[in-house]
């Protein structure tokens, strides 16, 4: 965030100044800009030519769920200084939650709406579940554990096919719908991408709310000194699970709209390395910075999903020579590591490091407000 | 941001440089251009077995000629971390469907991916031929009705379903006077699938199974299993699953436990011919009295010729899915020359010309023609020994219409 | 801030010592009463390789607390370099009956895999984490991750995907009866050759003075810099034995096994990782322990048929065990919680 | 105010502070003292609940405030009878449904037990006041924590001085009034106007104790970036932040230049007399000891040697032999 958007918006100051203020609104304005201006790109070259619009408007989608579980992540990880690597499990468990109560399988359809919230519940009671007993091991065991939980979930899911289907999974998933004004469909991705942009800005102002709250201080507390945190009467116990149980739900909620958007969730959706390519985004974007692990990941997904995956279609259209008979596929793996361990070693706080905030939210408001 | 594009760009640009010695573009002829979207896990391990299908299916998109328009390819991978990714497949899906000259698309290789698929190129009417989908809820019943959303059939397969091949080798098993069985699947769909169909029908044929379990993709010691298998007092092995899950493994395993000896018996996941990193290539003398299927038939007419082709386009052997990957690519150009024919080239001319049931495919599978759902009306299981370190034809099973 | 006099009797401390071997050996009647012999050399041969894996991840923890995600994978490097070095350099196809020539080859192979892997290990370190010495923690662990791509995809691309087989030099018909059963002389030298090499760590580690400054470093870094030890090169020394030693267990896996695959070092990794957790990370010992111990545990669940939950199990007993030893097997017990 | 009885301490075989009995008297500045390895630390971190006692209590105001653990082999009980309903429930519900309990049925049950299992976990972690007096009845005490010690109305400094170094010195202060402060979730995801209303005062009370502190200008400087002295005074106005009755300060002039030594002294004297907080500390300066206790305890082999007025203490046989046979100089 920092240079970049420095330079960009220098001569906007006012306009910083005012969204400064309003920050909610102004993250709701940001988002709906970009998410008109992406489509809008793809329209011109070099990215016309890769795939189509629609293709890259479900590119975006799925991006932006990346970015939401990032941010959850970033919660655990960011705020908390907990070190999660079985993020994926609690996608998982929102996933099938939705599967469970709205497709064929069960034979039950509840409307998705509600399930949205059901999915964060779900995700918040196993976050809990998982923290109660482990959060008072220290950094690295915690890892372990949570890793272990991410291995457990899928080899569950998996092995219990009485009531997953096992490796199938479960298919045929109710897509959303508004009665009476819009169903959602598999073709035509743009109600998707509008229902999983406005919750990215929703779950973004919430994150960026909480942050800033007396629980937001609890967690920075916690990361920057445990003991000390003890000492200044915060429950450490339960303001870490706090953390686990936010960011637990978050995933929660996007499993919910991943499962709804593919339709389909298999245990293999879910495994160790989805928790790990999160992370990768969460560290790479800036830990502690929503906005940074927000655009990381979101960045990273179309690097490797879309960039790399076209790495051949791209060569093609621009006709770069003897390239075209260089299968780029089997490559990706390698330049994505590759560009991993530069960027790190380049940026080893993250493309977007977390800047200290200055507290900056109250005597404006309130003096407006006239709180007294 | 800005990071990114300068390193993607001057990756590029440095790859260019070093490429820019050779030139020439892909001449093209004049006419409308039809492309044909291929649909595989093509990185990791899921390279070994799905790479040969889109080379077969790349193939006959080069031979194929059709008066009037040009025929392309467009190739997309939907592995991620070596496995294939159900979400990534569904979103190559929507590229293909998103990309108005796509009017068919051959894959993809695994169940579940076909199973995010389908409900996309559904909606979309685009046909689907995928070369190695077996999973029998694709099509079938309350599952595949659901998968369709009540819409026409647009997704075929050459490949005949699980429920017909673990029947096969377990009644040939039978034959075989096995009596005791030992069963380890991979724990995947495919696997555990044609294991599940084997250990029923081999149960309602009178066989007794000592021991049954799973050990999932990746594992690399079967030692506790084939010490269990021999302390079960097991007659014969089998296993399902494919040889990169562990087939070979677990082969040596019994070796070394001292049980070598016994009928191994496994489904196509082995049937790989004997190229490195093969059942038998892998396996080595301990392949021997080794048994496998195949949801084919064994003479393909024209066999030698499409070998030889193959062998003159890639500089290796056709071998597993190669067969399949050409035959699907085969019958979406017919399905195109029908649609040439009635005068009018879309996708729903070229769905509905290829799932018609009436039609006959001449394909380097043999006559290949859909039932109602989709599925092949070919349902002949092929079953083969290792003798002398090659897979050998001993006999086939038609299972009929 | 220990104050007064230490007062544990005589007794007690005596009961300390034997405690742990006491318990071990227990634990291996059990298992052997439990499993049979057959699977208990299974299982002792399994853990074998784990703790040869493990002891490189509980290394390099202990001096960087780094968890090195790439450590699978250079054990799968591993065990490539040794298929190279056993079938194209030595040009071995199968078993040597020759038992000299087998000594002379096996000593060869493990020599120069050892020399390899032990130079890329200390080459991934200068290049990949040496850099990130002072950036945040979790900087080191994303390049570990990059790594193991760059590993895992270099492989593949160069022998491809499929299961690769590797000369099984020493001959699988050799073996000795144990009280009825039938146990491959194969097996014990896995056993055997790993634990000379765990014993030899242990010694290098307590009798050297590398090992002692690895020790104070992984204690105090700061602190034994101003003692005087050279931090860069007991890290780096770190890097090439603990790669060595998978390299050691690559030559183990293919000499056991007889094949290899690009993907091997996902799933050890994870387990090895899972082993030196359990054994309180950063303690030698315990991560051999613990690999023995997850060896035991895999090898019981696919004995008694309940093999696909066998990595459940692992994790979960990992899970119930760190809850109520929260630092692994020989883990570190720090009084102060400050 | 403060009454320490019989504490005992032990580490494995080691007896760290050995029945001390400890009196602060209400509005005092009092003073531990002893030699290095005299137990000071570890029975100050009984006082603050870092430590369990071994044996002995501890009462504030006249109610008990520490006491050793009883009864943690009933623990498990507590997870596991809460829970039991729950199973009941989802017993009777799949018996209701009869013979042909399905697929949606059992996972229901499974989750309505699973809910009753993360509710009773729940209850073990938060410990609200009549969950504690609940299972007191059934002998289950456990020991206090750190924070619960600051509710109750202590509040400390670390020796080795810990802030959060990444937030700023206001942010730093703000976490110290956490307990009095009540922002819950539904407040911070919808700002509410009792949330704007608290996070102003608290900024506002903030601004006042930082320049109470003589940090008035610093808000918004990060703790790292604090000089060493003023990273003292930093952590003393965390510690008051939480309006504690009494104050533990852990050698809070240590390190410090003769100058600012004093300025510590007088602060100390000011936030008993100015905030009326009672005042423990420990210190090994010698002439801050003496300068501003009203009353000294000193401590030597975790035995409590000698109690009194600073002369007294001055001259006690007991506390130059402790000192001084140990080659220590009383003067530091």
């Amino acid at each position: 965030m920092s240079r970049i958007s420095t330079a960009l918006s220098a001569p906007f100051a006012p306009v910083r100044a005012y969204f400064r203020k309003h920050r909610s609104f102004g993250i709701f304005v940001g988002v709906a800009l970009l998410s008109i201006a992406l489509p809008l790109l793809t329209r011109v070259p070099p990215f016309d030519g890769i795939q189509s619009t629609n293709a890259w408007v479900n590119a975006f989608t799925t991006a932006a769920i990346y970015a939401m579980l990032a941010m959850g992540l970033n919660v655990v990880i960011g705020f908390a200084g907990l070190l999660d690597l079985g993020y994926a499990a609690f996608f998982a468990l929102g996933g099938y939650t939705y599967a469970f109560v709205a497709s064929p399988f069960t034979g039950v359809h509840l409307p998705f709406w509600p399930m949205l919230l059901a999915g964060g519940v779900v995700g918040a009671i196993f976050g809990v579940l998982l923290g109660a007993p482990t959060l008072r091991l220290r950094g690295d065991y915690l890892a372990i554990v949570t890793l272990g939980f991410g291995e457990i979930v899928p080899i569950t899911l998996m092995n219990a096919d009485k009531f997953t289907d096992g490796v199938n999974g479960i298919g045929g998933i109710d897509k959303p719908s508004i009665p009476g004004i819009l169903q959602f469909t598999l073709t035509n991705p743009w109600p998707m991408y509008g229902l999983v942009i406005a919750l990215f800005a929703l779950i973004m102002i919430m994150i960026y709310r909480l942050q800033d709250s007396r629980i937001g201080r609890t967690w920075d507390a916690i990361r920057e000194d445990e003991l000390a945190a003890e000492s200044s009467g915060v429950n450490i116990v339960i303001a870490k699970l706090q953390a686990f149980a936010v960011g637990a739900s978050i995933a929660g909620i996007v499993g919910v709209v991943n499962a709804a958007k593919i339709t389909i969730v298999t245990p293999d959706q879910f495994r160790f390395a989805v928790s790990i390519s999160v992370l990768a985004a969460v560290v790479l974007g800036g830990m502690g910075n929503t906005i940074g692990v927000a655009t990381g990941a979101f960045v990273i997904y179309l690097f490797q999903s879309i960039l790399l995956k076209q790495l051949n279609t791209l060569v093609e259209n621009f006709n770069i020579p003897v390239l075209n008979q260089i299968d780029f596929l089997e490559f990706q793996y390698v330049l994505y590591g590759i560009v991993l361990v530069l960027m790190m070693l380049k940026r080893p706080q993250g493309i977007f490091p977390a800047r200290r905030r200055m507290r900056e939210f109250a005597p404006l408001k309130i003096g407006k407000r006239g709180a007294k | 941001m800005k990071v990114f594009n300068k390193k993607g760009l001057s990756a590029l640009a440095a790859v260019a440089i070093l490429a820019a010695a050779c030139g020439g573009s892909t001449a093209s002829t004049a006419g409308k251009t039809l492309t044909i979207g291929i649909s595989f896990p093509l990185n990791g391990a899921s390279l070994a077995s799905a790479g040969p299908a889109r080379d077969g299916a790349l193939l006959a998109i080069k031979e194929a000629s059709i008066e009037g328009y040009t025929l392309k390819a467009k190739v997309l991978d939907h592995a991620k971390d070596g496995a294939h990714n159900p979400d990534q497949a569904a979103a190559d899906m929507l590229t293909f469907v998103g990309q108005e000259d796509v009017v068919a698309v051959v894959g993809p290789f695994n169940s579940a991916s076909a199973r995010a698929q389908i409900p996309v190129s559904s909606e979309a009417g685009l046909l689907q031929c995928s070369p190695s989908n077996t999973n029998p809820t694709l099509t079938k019943g309350a599952d595949g009705e659901a998968l369709r959303g009540g819409r026409a059939v647009n997704y075929v397969r050459v490949a005949t379903t699980d429920d017909l091949q673990g029947p096969a080798v377990a009644v040939y098993a039978k034959e075989n006077g096995a009596k005791k069985i030992y069963i380890l699947d991979s724990t995947d769909a495919y696997g555990k699938g044609v294991a599940d169909a084997f250990e029923t029908q081999f149960k309602a044929d009178g066989g007794t199974v000592v021991g049954r379990q799973g050990l999932p993709t990746g594992t690399t010691d079967f030692s506790a299993a084939a010490t269990a298998a021999k302390a079960a007092g097991a007659d014969s092995i089998f296993y399902g699953g494919v040889t990169s899950d562990g087939a070979p493994l677990f082969r040596n395993a019994l070796a070394q436990a001292g049980i070598g000896a016994l009928p191994f018996y496994g489904a196509d996941g082995i049937y790989d011919g004997t190229t490195e990193g093969s059942y038998i290539a892998t396996a080595g003398a301990n392949a021997e009295n080794s048994y496998a299927s195949q949801a084919a038939i064994e003479n393909i007419p024209g066999k030698d010729d499409f070998n030889v082709k193959f062998k003159a386009e890639y500089g290796k052997d056709a071998e597993g899915y190669a067969f399949a990957g050409y035959a699907c690519a085969q019958i979406i150009v017919e399905g195109i020359k029908a649609a040439v024919a009635g005068g009018d080239v879309t996708r729903e001319t070229v769905r509905a010309a290829v799932v018609d049931k009436g039609t006959v495919f001449e394909t380097v599978l043999g006559s290949v023609s859909f039932d109602a759902v989709g599925d092949t009306t070919q349902r002949i299981i092929s079953l083969y020994k290792v003798e002398g370190g090659a897979w050998k034809f001993v006999k086939e099973i038609n299972y009929g219409n | 801030m220990a104050t007064a006099s230490v007062t544990s009797s005589t007794a007690g401390r005596l009961l300390g010592t034997v405690r742990l071997p006491l318990s071990i050996f227990a634990f291996l009647a059990l298992a052997l009463g439990v499993l049979g012999i057959d699977q208990f050399v299974n299982a002792m041969t399994l853990g074998a390789i784990y703790a040869l894996v493990a002891l490189g991840y509980t290394m390099v923890y202990g001096i960087i607390e780094l968890i090195n995600f790439a450590h699978g994978d250079v054990f799968m490097v591993g065990s490539f370099v040794a298929m190279f070095i056993s079938s194209s350099l030595l040009g071995n196809e199968g078993s040597i009956t020759n038992v000299p020539l087998l000594g002379v080859s096996v000593l060869v192979l493990f020599a120069l895999t050892i020399g390899v892997m032990a130079l890329l290990g200390a080459l991934i370190e200068r290049l990949a984490y040496r850099p990130l010495r002072r950036a945040p923690k979790l900087a080191p662990l994303i390049t570990a991750i990059g790594v193991s791509f760059i590993l895992q995809n270099l492989i593949q691309f160069f022998f491809g995907p499929t299961i690769v087989t590797v000369p099984q030099l020493v001959p699988i018909e050799w073996s000795i009866q144990i009280s009825g059963s039938r146990v491959p002389l194969l097996n014990l030298f896995v056993i055997a050759s790993s634990v000379i090499l765990m014993v030899a760590l242990q010694l290098f580690i307590s009798r050297t003075r590398t090992g002692r400054a690895m020790r104070t470093t992984s204690m105090d870094r700061d602190a034994s810099s101003l003692m005087g030890v050279n931090i860069n090169r007991t890290i780096m020394i770190t890097f090439l034995i603990g790669s060595g030693l998978a390299g050691a267990a690559g030559v183990v896996h293919g000499l056991y096994y007889g094949n290899t695959n690009y993907s091997l070092g996902f799933q050890s990794g994870l387990k090895a990782f899972t082993a030196a957790v359990l054994g309180g990370i950063g303690n030698t010992a315990g991560a051999a322990l613990g690999g023995f111990l997850i060896a035991f545990v895999e090898v019981g669940a696919s004995a008694f048929g309940y093999g696909r939950w066998g990595g459940a199990v692992v994790f979960s007993l990992l899970v119930i065990f760190l809850v109520f030893r929260p630092t692994g097997l020989l883990g570190s017990h720090t009084g102060d919680r400050a | 105010m403060l009454k320490a009885r019989g504490i005992t301490r032990k580490f494995g075989g080691l007896v760290a502070v050995n029945s001390v009995d400890f009196e602060i008297p209400r509005g005092s500045i009092s003073a531990i003292i002893g030699p290095n390895g005299a137990g000071k630390t570890t029975f100050f971190n009984v006082i603050a609940g870092i430590y369990a006692p071994t044996s002995g209590s501890i009462e504030l105001d006249g109610k008990p405030l520490i006491s050793p653990p009883t009864g943690s082999g009933r623990e498990p009980i507590l997870l596991i009878l809460p829970t039991i309903p729950f199973i009941g429930l989802a017993i009777y519900f799949l018996l209701a449904v009869g013979g042909d309990a399905g697929l949606v049925e059992g996972v229901a049950s499974v989750a309505v037990a699973l809910l009753g299992f993360v509710g009773a976990l729940l209850l073990n972690i938060v410990r609200p006041a009549w969950y504690n007096r609940l299972i007191k009845r059934i002998g289950v005490t456990r020991p206090a924590r750190p924070n619960d010690m600051v509710v109750a109305g202590l509040a400390r400094t670390f020796q080795n001085i810990r802030l959060y170094k990444s937030l700023t010195t206001l942010e730093n202060i703000l976490v110290g009034m956490h307990v009095h402060m009540h922002g819950n979730f539904i407040g911070a995801l919808f700002i509410t106007r009792k949330v704007r209303e608290e996070e102003a005062a608290a900024e506002q009370r903030a601004r006042e104790l930082l320049a109470f502190v003589d940090l008035a200008g610093m808000e918004n400087e990060l703790a790292a970036n604090l000089p060493y002295g003023k990273q003292r005074l930093l952590e003393i106005a965390r510690a008051i932040a939480s309006r504690p009755k009494l104050l533990l300060l852990d050698e809070p002039a240590a390190g410090m230049n003769p100058k600012e030594t004093e300025e510590m002294t007088a602060l100390i004297r000011r936030i008993r007399d100015e905030l009326g907080i009672t005042i423990l500390l420990i210190e090994h300066d010698m002439r801050v000891v003496m300068g501003i206790s009203d009353h000294i305890t000193v401590l030597d082999h975790g035995e409590k040697i000698a109690e009194g007025l600073p002369k007294a203490i001055r001259t006690n046989p007991k506390v130059i032999e402790a000192y001084l046979g140990r080659g220590a100089a009383a003067g530091h």
